[in-house]
Order: C-alpha cells, then structure tokens, then sequence
C-alpha cells in the first residue's frame, strides 16, 4: 500500500486528479451557492430578461435603439461602442505612438526632449485622471453659440465636436471601417502568404487591384445602403439655433475617452517602439546609407519595417490590454459594454446572468484581437533563421 | 579637437535644415505651452485657504481649494483629530517602499518580512483600538491611505500567489499546467474593472456567508488574483530564462522538488524577472485608481469628494491636477527606479 | 434571510450600515472640511442609528458606495439599507426585490436653463441639448416625458452628480433636468450667479424617495417607517433636539410621553428601547432640524420646504398615529 | 551490500519514436573506474543521465549501489544521493558563493549542520586546490576553477559513485589539465567512478575499462590496453583512428 | 575626369578626444586594387567609412571619383552612389527577399523601373553565382551566399568603385572560398576595389598594392611582391610574422 503511494506515475496522476477535481468542485460550489442565495432572495435566475425591453436610453449608438428595445439590442449596442471606441482610439494611439517613437530615436535633441517629456507625463499618471482631465477640459470649451466653425467646417464647442460627413447609419459607418480592414489584411496576405511565393509580383498586383476594386464596390454599397432618409447625402456643419445641425458630431464623452487612450496608449506604444528601433543594428541604416538611399527612403523602407516586425509580439499584447482598458470610459459615462452591463445589472437584477455575458463578451473580443494580430505577425515576421538584423 | 558648447548644441538640435524646422516647430510648441500653464498655475492663481471668492473672480488655477481640503484628499473620511495616525501610517509604507529599493533586501526573507512588518504596523495603526487608539473601521479609511492600503495588499497577497500560479503552470503534469494556463490566459484578457466589479458584486452571492467578508477585502483579494496572473507569466519568464542545467545539477545533488524551487529557480527567476515585475508594481499602483468607480472612498473619490461640496463645487480640475501630482510623484520614482535597475543588471550581465 | 433579520443582525453587531457615497452628491452625502459626512442622507443614517443604539456614536457605519452598486450590496449585505436619494419605482419594487418605505423626500423633476435663452418652458429647448443624470429613474422619466410631448432634444446623460452639473454649467447642454433639490442647489451655486439661470416651472414628473430594504424583512422596514415618522410627529409637536429634554421632563400629553419612552410600549412593539425616539430626536432633532441643516437656510443651498414640508405647511408628509 | 556499484540490464531508452540507447548491458563494480567514449550522438550522455535519473528509461533494469531504480521516489531520491555527478557546462549557481555551492545539498538533503558541512567543503575545496576562492561567485572563477569546484560539491555529498559527463569539453586547452589532475587524484583514492570524456590520455592512466559506444549500444569492452592497442570493432577502430589522430 | 578613383589628402579623423585617423595620405587610381591591412583597431574600417561618409572626418580633403567629399549633401549623395560598399556582416535587410534587396537602390536612387532593375539584379545574382536563391529571404542563406547577395546588390547600383571591409571575417572557412571567388572575378574584370581584408592570398593574388595601417596611420603602402618579401617597417614585419605564421 505504502509502495503504491511512493509510486510516482500514482503521485502524479492522484495530483493532477487532485487538482482539476478541486477546482471543479469549486465551482460547482460556488454555482450551487449562488443559486441557493439568489433563490432565496426570490430573483429569478435564467436569460429570459434579455427580451424584455429596458426603458433606459444609451446616449451613443450605432445601431438603432430606443427605450422599448430589448435588453440583448442594449448589449450590442454596448459591445459595438467598445468595439468602435477601441478600434479607433487603438489607432491614435498606434499613430501617435509610433511618431513619439520615432521622435525618441530620432536624433534630434529637441523632438527626444519633448518625446521623453510626453512618455513620463502620461505614463505615470492614472489612466482615469486623465480621462477626467480631459472631459473636463473639453466640456470647458464655449457652448455652440459663440464657436466660429474652424475652416468653415469644424466646430469645437462644449457639446462636442462637430466635423462634416457623410450622412449614413452608424452602423454602416462600422461596416465600411471593417471592410476596408478586411481589405488590409488580404493585401497583406496576399503580399506575404508563403503559397503565392512562385506567383510573380505583376500578377500579383493584378490581384490586389481586384481586391480593392472590390473593397470599393462593397465600401461603395454599404454606403448607398446605409444612406438616412430624406437627409443630404454629405453636409457640413452649419449654426441653428441653439446648436450645430448636420455634420457628425462628436460627443464629449466619446471624444475625451479616445483622447484618453490614444495618448495612455501612445506612451506605452512609444516606448515599445522606441526599444524597436534600438534593437535595430546600426549596420542596416549604414547599408542603406551606403546605396545612397536617403534618411527618409531608410526610414520607411528599413528601419520602421524591422522595427514593427520586432516589437509585433510586444505590441499584440499591449493592444489587448489598451482594449481592456476602455472600460475606463464607465468613469464618464461613455455607454461601453461595461456601462451597458452595470446599467443593466442595476436595472434588471440579474447580476450573475449579466456579470457571465460581461466576461463572455471581452474574453471573445480579446482572444480575437490576438488571434488576428497573432496571424498578422506570423505573416510579417521576418523568415529564415537568421534573426540577427 | 576642442567642441564648442554651440558646437554641441548645433549638432544636437541643428544638424540639418530638417531638423532646424522640427526642432524650431517643437520648441515653439513647448514653449507655448509652458507660458500657458505657468500662467494658469502661477502667475494668475489664487493661493491661501479659504478664498473661495477671489477663485471665483480669478482666471487661473485655484489652489485654494488644495489648502482649504487637503486633508480630505489625502486621508478621506478618516476621523479628524486622528488623521496624524493615517500620516504616519502612509509614511511607514512610503519607507517600507523604498528600503526595499536598497539591495540588501533583496532576499526573498527580508522583502518579505519587511513588507509583512510595514504593512502589519500600517494596519494596526489605522485600525486602532488598542493602547487607547480609537478603532476606525475600514468604512471609514479613504484617501491615500486606502490607496495605499489596496496596493500593499495586493501585492503582498498576489506575489504568493503568482509564485504557486507560475509553478502549476510550469508543472511537468499536463493536466495542471494546462488547467493553470487557462486561467491565466482567461483572467488576463477581462478587463480589471470587471474582476473588481465582479468579486464586489457577485462573490457574496456565490460564497457561503461566512467566506463573504468585507467588500474591501474581497476587492482585495480580485485584485490580487488579477496581479497574480499577470505577475505569474512574469515569473515564469524568469523561470525560464534559467539555463536548464541549474535544476538537473540541483537534482543530481539528490535536491527534493520544493528545494530546488525554494534554493535553486526562483531566487534566480527573480532576479531575471525583476525589471517587468518593478513594471507590473507601477502599474498595479496606477490601476489601484479604478476602485473607485466600484464605490471606494480612495484618493481619487477623496479627491472628487474634495471638490463637491456648496463651496467648492467649481474648482475640480485644481483637485485632479493636485491627486495627479500625487500619482506621479509615486509612480515616477518607481519607474525611474526600474529603469536604473534594468540598466545596472543589464551593464552586470556576463 | 429569515424574518426579522436585518433588525437583529444590526442590533447583535451593535452597528448600523448605511450607504455613503464614493464622492459626493449635494446636499444628501458631503464630506466637510473635516472629512465628516453630512447631508440629509447621512442625517437619516445618523437618526436610524441613534434609534437602534440610543446613540449612532460608535455605532454608524458609512459605507462608501456608488450608484450602481446599491442594489447589490444591499442583498449581499455589505449595507443594511439604502438611503440614497433612490426613487421608488415599480420595477425596482418588484423585480429588484427591494422594498421602500414610505417616501422621506418629494423630488419634482424639472428643467433648469440659462436665463439669457428666454427659454420659458420645456418645449421651448425643441432641437437642444439637456443632460440627465445615467441609469437613474431621472432618465427614465425626462425620456418619457420628452416623448410623449413631442419633444426631440438630445439628452445626455453622466453618471456623476459632479460631472452633470459642471457639463451644465460649461454649456455642454442646454438645460438639465434633476429634482428640483439639485436644481435649486445648483443654481445657487451656479458660477455664474443664480440670476444667470432660471427654473422652468414644467413638472416633468414626481419622484418619492424612499429608504431601501430588502424585500421579505417587514420588521427592518417597519423601524424605516416609524423612524420617518417619529421625525414628523417630533415637527408636528414642536419638539426639537433643544426642548426634548424639556418636554420629556414634564410631556404635555400622553401620547408625548409615550412617544419619548416615558411611558412604555413605543419602542418594544419594533423590537427597540421604548425611549428610542427620545434618543433619535437627542442626537438629530426633528425632520425640520435636519432639513434645515442639510438643504434648508442653514445650508448654503437655502432651498424651501415646499412640497416636502408637513400638510399643515402646504406639504404631503404626515406623522402617523401614535397609541 | 552487493559488489556493483552500478548494473543494467537489457536497458532501452527513446526520445518519442527515436531509439537512442538499445538493450544497454553494463556492470560496474565498487571501486571500478570506467571510461565511457564514442562519437558524438552516440548516446554516452543519455546512458550517464539515466543512471541518475534525469532522463527515464523505458524498459530494462537499473540498479544503482543496489537499489532498484524504480518508479518509486524514495529509490530515487536514495540514488541521487548516493551518486555525484559533474556536468559539461558546471552548472553551479550562480546566486550563491562556492562556499554555499558546496555546503546546500549537504544541510537540506543529508541534513547536517552548517558548522559541519563547511568544514567538509573547506576540505573538499582545499582537495581540489581552490579553498581561497570560498567566498567567491561562481561567475568571478574561470572555467577550469569552476569545473573543479562543481566536483568538489559533488564529492560534498560523500557519493559513492562519482558520474562525469564530458567534465572538459567545455574548457580551454591550458585548464584541462588542472581539471584532469583532481580528477586522477579521485581515482587513486578509490573512488567508483562513470566518466564519460574523450582524454584517451586519462582513459589509459586511470580507467579500469573502456567501454566503446556507437549508435546507442555498446559496441566494444575492454581494459585500456587491449581497448587502445588492439580494438575489435571496425567502428572502435575508425573512431580511436579520428580521436588519437588529432 | 580624373584620373583618381580616391584622392586623400591629410586627413584626420576623432572619435571625441581619440584621434582614430591621423593624417592620412592615399591615392587610388581607376582599375587599381587596393588591399588595407593591419593590427585591429587601427582604423582600417573607419578609414573605409570615412571614404563614403559612413563617418564624418575632421580635417583634410577626400576626393571620389571626382567628387569632393564635404558638406555639400548633392555631393555625398553623388559618391555613394558611385562607391558600393560591402561589410563584414553583410548587413542584408532581412525583410526583403533576395531580389528585393538587390533591386531596391536602383529603384528607389537611381530610379530605374521595376523590370529593367530586376533584369540588371538576375544578372548579377547569377554572376555571384546564386541567381537560383533570388525570392528567398536572407535568413534562409548561409553566410556565405549571404555576402555574395551583398556583393551583387552593391554592383546592382553600378559602382565605379567597391569598397570591402573584411567581407569574408564573420564566415566560417569553407565559405571564405566562395566569397573570395567572387571577388577576384569582380577584380579580373578591372573594377576599382579597395579592399580592408586579411586574406593574403587574395592580396597576393589580385592587389596592386598592399597599404599598411597601424595606429591610425599609414605605415607602409607597396607592391604585394614587395610588400610580403620585403617589409620595411618593423611594424609591418610583426605584423606579417603574425598573421602569415599562423
Ligand atoms: N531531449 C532529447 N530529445 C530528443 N532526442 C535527444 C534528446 N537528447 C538527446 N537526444 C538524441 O539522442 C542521441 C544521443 O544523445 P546524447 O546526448 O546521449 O549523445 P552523446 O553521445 O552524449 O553525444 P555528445 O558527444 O555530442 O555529447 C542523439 O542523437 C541526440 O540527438
Ligand atoms: N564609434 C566609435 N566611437 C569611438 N571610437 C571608435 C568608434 N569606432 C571605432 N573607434 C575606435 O577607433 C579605432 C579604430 O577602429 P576601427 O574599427 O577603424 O579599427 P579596425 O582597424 O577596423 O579594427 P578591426 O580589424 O578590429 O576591425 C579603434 O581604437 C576603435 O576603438
Ligand atoms: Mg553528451
Ligand atoms: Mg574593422
């Protein structure tokens, strides 16, 4: 008996055993408690409630939704502003961190100066002070009556920010963003695939200009189709009244929360980027010196090539994190998916019900996010075994 | 060959015709910006407890408000006349901070008892009640003392847990380090605001009564788990920057398991990990900010406190601007800190 | 939780939970200079604690709570009840399982704009802007209001009492609807000047504010009740914190005299000290005291009784039969 | 007590599907001292770390200073301690003085006291000629001092069975020898030893036996005399052609 | 046009405070082949990066191909273009293929199109004797077709002159031959090389003159003949000594 437990392959299958079926009582503990809690609190547990309308507004949509709609619509309507306020303020970031990186390597005493400056004050500050920095500073700038639209066309006042466009659904605005990412990618994986290696470049560029041609078609479509009745098909926006009429607008909330992250963002992008470019071998930038290609020509082609392909996998992880981070936005009541769900829990009660969608819904969009990223990168990453650059 | 300072200067920010326009432009810009805020700050502020209508009437900042309630902002809702002891208390944990910074701690004893020491001595000072020492409740801490609080624990309860949480996960039994792996990689893609919200929110309904506790703690206890996590993968790059010689000689020397891991890996792991772990602490003090959107009282809600009241209700990016400092002061020394140890063990690497 | 036991779990802890606020909101939860709460909300707290304890010293707990997470604090327990300005709505009272007492405090909703707009009633904003405060039964109502009038303006809402007021006063809307306490309160404290801004008269809609228990605990709510009450019997008889001693000492009816425990019964009947009414009004006077000192002319926000005084002032609220 | 020190019997070993030791037989008595050589990839270093455990073997006998090397943790653990080991790459640790290096397997297996443990690592450090470096870190020593405190912790542990995987081959020229040197010494001393090296020059002076391995099995056995002047195995022949050639 | 490929006249070159170059004196005529050796780190590369401003110097005239090397951009630009440069570590741009990095100078410098750029790469690829690896990226090459890809795409740009610095020190020895194939071809065709190299066998074999450095100067410069049978300087003979004895 006692030789039985001295055996290893008995210790460690009792462990192993030990620990998953620990872990699985647990939580068939913690279930089982809960729904004996809730029952006798008298809720009622299930997901019937998600039909039933919720009565409260969402103050930033892309879709179509009014107080009567149901409480699943209320959570799309979440999801897609995380979706949108992510997407577009990961981009900013990627922008401006990128441009603050390259400042850091640049050589120039002042842009390193004001880069470093830039990186230490964001860094280091909470990411909600700053949001609330900024919300209140927008929400300082002079109500719509006394703005003179800049250029004629942009107009920055307390109620938002007012620029011109095109008059369709916001969803279909997202559509033709996803599109024309999906554009990208195929671009891209038809640049960089392994399987269109012996498929020559003029042909090649033959199939890309189909790609677009189509992206275009389609971008083209959804446009037409996503058109608001009875309104002008593209207009700037114009004094009325108390406010600004036409144009998109905006609103504070959306716009401090994309200030907000793209610049927490750029700070941790800038210094990855930065780190990048120092991983770079002097040697490359010489060689290209040495062809007589331009400071600029080395830059785009060499340089910022390898640096993004260094810092891809350090980058994938930091954009999922800058995901999550958008929750921040509850703090100013941007209604994101965490707002929606929150409201949603206070009005409907069911917390555990809404807490699963909750996580359900950011582990699908994070483990997308990498997932695509994680493609992206192993179509870039430099080939061959030889990683000395 | 001599330079000259110009020289230096010249080559610094004036090389070439393109780097006279941007440096021009940037220099422009920050200089702009600079006569903006010393304006605001300084040069049109009012100073002085108390002056709420000269604030009104001014155009720059008005620190009035920061004289007038500072104490709120700094220490919350902890009993006036005992507020020295929330002081002292935030005091100890700043020293406790930084003599771990000093290399002599640096073994996983010391730290450990000099943080479990500091943070015990916080504790029993806030909460009182002995040697005619008030009691004050959890309820009643706020302001940078909670703040402070929140940080400490989580990392004194996450940083045990990421050492068991690094360990399964590198277990040599499958079922383990898969299992492990997939809780990690799961919490570490929710936002932690939604672990927060979560243990505040649900845990009473899923544990039993007597394992609900206090929100504070459960909070905690979320944190910590999220902390452990990411601190976990830290740990377990550590781990595996080991040469895997060290553990096979370890075991040639007829070393059981929990001395190889206690003696041999982790010590060195450690060390390895150190700079991202620094780089975890910065950010779990930063994120320590978020407990106040699940309703605690810490400095940042002390702060918004600070400014909504009749009086004072106008002034609310004077009080940010004030809890900003007081994030950046921390975080800043830390982080610098960090990056001077990265660049001693990068410099000591052979 | 069996019956009765929210009333004997807070008398064997020997300390009252009640909601605070992780901030503050004007009037009903603020923190002094001296990092005391104070407000009306807080007042309440103070009266049910004094009540359970004869004193709320030592025995009141202020738990620092947000918005959202009331409810389900109050079911998990981490507070024993709710007073947190919450409006009493059908939804809340029955899927929510929550369960008010009768209200403490009439908010009417109405909308505040800038004087300079010559705006004089709601459907005058048409095509602008009006913030609310998010995912409270405000929204709800201003929304329903809008609608069913035919008003199209865009509302904004804030989940911060603090925030809504300052995009108030920035320009970031229009006019901002919230009971006319905040309103009133935020006028007078409007940058501005009170002159600047002007109260519409619109009535948008009622809302009672009721203390929150959890459903299914009737003798916990029943202590609400009589705690409000006992507050309006105290106005109604003219005892104040200042004279209670006084009156106690020589009470000039029966029913007095039972009410401040000299004669017993008051209190046993809830499960609580006969004399608990005494020490209520001891410590935080009558519901004119409180209202005074947290909303009314000792208060920077001087806002009126209004409808919020007793009937005999032109009020709803009504003390209940003492026997 | 049995007479071996060391026997497998009828022993296979595969990484996945590659077979890398077939049907190993090896004796290896008390105080017997054996060379193990072969060409790279041969399998010498997986027979040595078989012995001890740090690979598993998948079918055949192993027994080390008789005990059964079984599925059970205590033979295990009895073995390891029973039988030293030195490294190609040192493999001391790196966070801790030599001192330390040599005294922890000591205290926390063989539970003695510190006082004592020093005092018997002084002395295993002053055997092989470095007692001065004590209070040193590993990364402060040269290869060849490294090397020889790695086997001064080994013998730390008063093994009965000293097992050398390739101990030079990581070492410049001029350090060999001193590397060699305590080596030698350790064999005049009795001590059992398994080495693995390719020192044709130590193999002659103090092995017992050579034993030849090629394509993980044994090919060839046999004193250092025979085993040099007079190989039987083809492969034997063209392997001692190419080392003693250099 | 001159006769001069490069004309060096009293340059001097710092590092800070460290004078790496001290004035130097150098003539290179079109077609001739100049081999640079010397002790490490006595300025052979910095000289070699100073020809095509690599590295700035502080004083004296540099003079390519007719050009004068100072601050004038135009003029920098005019001498890489006209200067190809191969380095010891190849310095591939690793996310390029073969071809691309072949065709990407022409393209983007000489603004030569696409198919026309490709043609002139093929062609040079194949002299290099790799034309087969052309949509391969460089990490999927060994060193050596790595530095001959090097070599084609510094000839892709059409150079009156080719500086090496010690193109074949980062490779292992039996790629040295095929790098070194490339070179003497590249010579035999009359291309003006300057070449910093330790391989005196291709000094021997196709260098018109042998230049000395040491200490940041110019010791000796003369004939390979001469040069290797009857140094001069003391120096020079050390050095010989050194390097040929081994
Ligand atoms: N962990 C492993 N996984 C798979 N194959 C392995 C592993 N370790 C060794 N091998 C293979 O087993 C064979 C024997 O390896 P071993 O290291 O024992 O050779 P060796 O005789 O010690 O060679 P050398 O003289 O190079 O050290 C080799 O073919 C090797 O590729
Ligand atoms: N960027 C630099 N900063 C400071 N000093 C430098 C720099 N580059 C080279 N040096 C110094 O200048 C001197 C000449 O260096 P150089 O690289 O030209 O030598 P070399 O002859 O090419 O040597 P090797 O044969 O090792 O390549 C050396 O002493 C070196 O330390
Ligand atoms: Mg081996
Ligand atoms: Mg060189």
């Amino acid at each position: 008996m006692l030789a039985i437990l001295k055996n290893r392959h008995v210790r460690d299958t009792g462990f192993q055993a030990g620990f998953v079926g620990a872990l699985v009582i647990l939580i068939v503990a913690l279930v089982v408690t809960g729904k004996a809690n809730l029952e006798a609190q008298g809720l009622t547990s299930g997901f019937g409630f998600l039909e039933r309308s919720t009565g409260w507004r969402i103050s930033f949509s892309l879709i179509d939704y009014t107080t009567s709609s149901p409480y699943w619509l209320a959570l799309v309507v979440g999801l897609l502003n995380s979706l949108f306020l992510g997407a577009v303020s990961l981009s900013f970031a990627t922008l401006i961190g990128v441009t603050v990186g390259v400042m850091r390597t640049s050589g120039n005493g002042m842009a390193e100066l004001v880069g470093t400056t830039f990186v230490e004050i964001f860094r280091n500050v909470p990411l909600i002070l700053q949001l609330l920095f900024w919300y209140s500073l927008l929400l300082s700038l002079p109500a719509p009556r006394e703005v003179e639209p800049v250029l004629g066309v942009f107009a920055f006042t307390g109620r938002g920010i007012y620029i011109p466009g095109l008059n369709i659904t916001g969803l279909s605005a997202f559509l033709i963003v996803v599109s024309l990412i999906a554009g990208a990618s195929v671009n891209l994986w038809l640049s960089t695939a392994e399987r269109f290696k012996t498929v020559s470049v003029a042909v090649r560029r033959k199939w890309k200009i189909c790609l677009w041609l189509g992206v275009a078609i389609v971008v083209f479509a959804i446009t037409w189709w996503g058109r608001l009745p009875e309104t002008p098909f593209f207009t700037i926006p114009e004094h009325r009244g108390l406010n600004y009429r036409n144009g998109i607008r905006v609103s504070p909330e959306l716009f401090a929360c994309i200030i907000a992250i793209s610049i927490y963002g750029a700070a941790y992008i800038a210094e990855i980027i930065r780190s990048g470019f120092n991983a770079i071998s002097p040697g490359q930038g010489e060689a290209g010196h040495a062809l007589g290609l331009s400071r600029w020509q080395i830059f785009t082609r060499i340089r910022l090539p390898l640096a993004i392909r260094i810092v891809m996998p350090t980058l994938i992880n930091q954009y999922v994190w800058l995901f999550k981070a958008t929750t921040i936005g509850i703090a100013i009541s941007f209604t994101d998916f965490f707002m929606v769900v929150s409201t949603a829990i206070n009005q409907s009660g069911q917390t555990l019900e809404l807490i699963a969608i909750l996580m359900g819904g950011f582990l699908v969009i994070n483990y997308s996010i990498a997932w695509v990223l994680n493609r992206v990168n192993d179509a870039i990453k430099l080939k061959g075994t030889q990683m000395r650059i | 060959m001599p330079i000259s300072i110009f020289g230096a200067i010249r080559k610094k920010y004036f090389a070439t015709p393109t780097d006279i326009v941007v440096s021009s432009i940037l220099a422009v810009l920050v200089l702009w910006l600079l006569a903006n805020v010393i304006d605001w700050a300084f040069v049109k502020a009012v100073f002085g407890a108390g002056r709420r209508d000269d604030c009104l009437a001014a155009e720059g900042a008005c620190w009035s408000v920061i004289a007038s309630r500072w104490r709120i902002v700094l220490f919350g809702l902890y009993p006036f006349e005992e507020q020295w002891r929330s002081g002292v208390a935030c005091l100890i944990m700043v020293i406790v901070a930084a003599l771990s910074c000093v290399p002599y701690f640096w073994n996983g004893k010391r730290l450990l008892g000099l943080w479990l020491s500091g943070f015990a001595v916080f504790y029993v000072l806030m909460r009182g009640g002995f040697l005619g020492l008030t009691p004050v409740f959890e309820q009643n801490w706020g302001g940078l003392a909670l703040t402070l609080f929140i940080f400490a624990a989580v990392c004194i309860l996450g940083m045990p847990m990421a050492i068991v949480f690094a360990l399964l996960r590198r277990s040599e039994l499958p079922w383990i380090s898969r299992t492990m792996g997939l809780i990690i990689d799961t919490i570490r893609s929710l936002p932690l605001l939604t672990i927060m919200f979560t243990f505040a929110i649900v845990s009473p309904f899923v544990l039993p009564d007597w394992a609900v506790g206090d929100k504070l703690y459960r909070v905690i206890v979320g944190y910590a788990i999220f902390f452990a996590c990411y601190q976990a993968e830290i740990i377990r790059g550590g781990i595996q920057g080991l040469p895997a010689g060290q553990e096979e000689a370890a075991k040639a020397l007829g070393m059981g398991y929990w001395h190889r891991i206690g003696y041999i890996v982790l010590p060195q792991a450690f060390r390895n990990a150190l700079p991202p772990t620094i780089n975890q602490i910065v950010i779990t003090f930063k994120e320590t900010s978020l407990v106040t959107i699940i309703g605690f009282f810490d400095v940042m809600a002390s702060g918004r406190a600070a400014s909504g009241t009749a009086e004072w209700s106008f002034a609310h990016v004077e009080v940010y601007c004030f809890v900003a400092l007081i994030f950046f002061v921390f975080v800043f020394s830390l982080s610098r800190y960090g990056a001077y140890l990265e660049r001693r063990l990068g410099v000591g690497r052979r | 939780q069996e019956q009765g036991g929210r009333l004997k779990t807070v008398l064997d802890r020997g300390s009252l939970l009640c909601s605070g606020h992780n901030g503050s909101f004007l009037g009903f939860a603020e923190v002094d200079d001296q990092g005391k709460w104070k407000g009306l909300d807080i007042e309440l707290c103070h009266a049910l604690a004094a009540g359970l304890f004869g004193t709320s010293e030592g025995h009141l707990e202020i738990v620092p709570i947000s918005w959202a997470q009331r409810w389900p604090a109050l079911q998990s327990g981490d507070i024993d009840v709710v007073i947190k300005v919450s409006g009493w709505t059908q939804s809340r009272d029955t899927e929510l399982n929550l369960q008010f007492s009768r209200p403490y405090f009439i908010g009417a909703f109405q909308a505040m704009t800038k004087t300079e707009l010559g705006v004089k009633s709601i459907a005058e904003l048409d095509g602008g802007t009006i913030c609310v405060a998010a995912g409270t039964s405000t929204e709800l109502a201003a929304a329903t209001y809008l609608q069913s009038k035919s008003i199209k303006v865009e509302l904004l809402t804030f989940e911060n009492g603090d925030e809504l007021r300052n995009a108030y006063y920035d320009g970031r809307c229009d006019a901002y609807i919230e009971w006319a306490p905040s309103l009133a309160a935020a006028r007078l404290d409007a940058p501005d000047g009170a002159e600047a801004h002007v109260i519409l008269p619109d009535v948008i809609d009622l809302e009672a504010e009721g203390i929150v228990v959890p459903e299914g605990d009737p003798k916990w709510l029943d202590v609400q009740n009589w705690m409000l009450s006992s507050l309006w019997f105290a106005e109604a008889n003219g005892i104040t914190s200042e004279n209670v001693d006084e009156i106690r000492a020589n009470p000039p009816s029966a029913t007095i005299e039972k009410f401040l425990g000299v004669t017993p019964g008051y209190g046993a009947r809830l499960g609580l000290s006969d004399d608990w009414a005494y020490n209520m009004i001891k410590e935080v006077g009558n519901f004119a005291e409180i209202y005074d000192r947290s909303l009314g002319d000792s208060s920077p926000y001087g806002l009126p009784r209004g409808i919020n005084a007793l009937y005999s002032n032109g009020g709803v609220f009504y003390p209940l039969i003492v026997d | 007590m049995t007479e071996h020190a060391i026997l497998i019997r009828n022993m296979n070993k595969y990484y996945g599907s590659f077979h890398a030791l077939k049907n190993i037989d090896l004796e290896v008595k008390r105080g017997e001292r054996i060379v193990i050589c072969g060409p790279s990839g041969s399998g010498k270093s997986t027979l040595i770390r078989c012995i001890n455990r740090l690979e598993e073997h998948q079918s055949g006998d192993i027994e080390v200073m008789g005990t059964m090397l079984d599925e059970n943790v205590d033979h295990i653990d009895e073995i390891r301690r029973e039988a030293g080991m030195v490294f190609q790459n040192f493999n001391l640790f790196p966070h801790m003085t030599i001192l330390e290096n040599c005294i922890l397997a000591p205290m926390l297996v063989r539970k003695i006291d510190r006082v004592e443990a020093e005092k018997t690592a002084m002395e295993y450090l002053a055997r092989v000629k470095i007692p001065e470096q004590a209070s040193k870190y590993p990364g402060e020593l040269s290869g060849g001092q490294q090397q020889r405190v790695a086997i001064a912790r080994a013998l730390c542990m008063k093994p009965e069975l000293m097992l050398f995987d390739e101990p030079t081959s990581a070492l410049d020229p001029e350090m060999i020898s001193e590397v060699l040197d305590v080596m030698v010494g350790l064999a005049e001393d009795g001590m059992t030893m398994v080495c693995v090296t390719h020192e044709m020059g130590f193999a002659r002076q103090v092995a017992d036996r050579v034993v030849f391995m090629a394509d993980g099995q044994v090919i060839e056995q046999a004193e250092p005399e025979t085993f040099f002047e007079n190989p039987q195995n083809e492969r034997t022949k063209t392997f001692l052609s190419q080392v003693l050639g250099h």
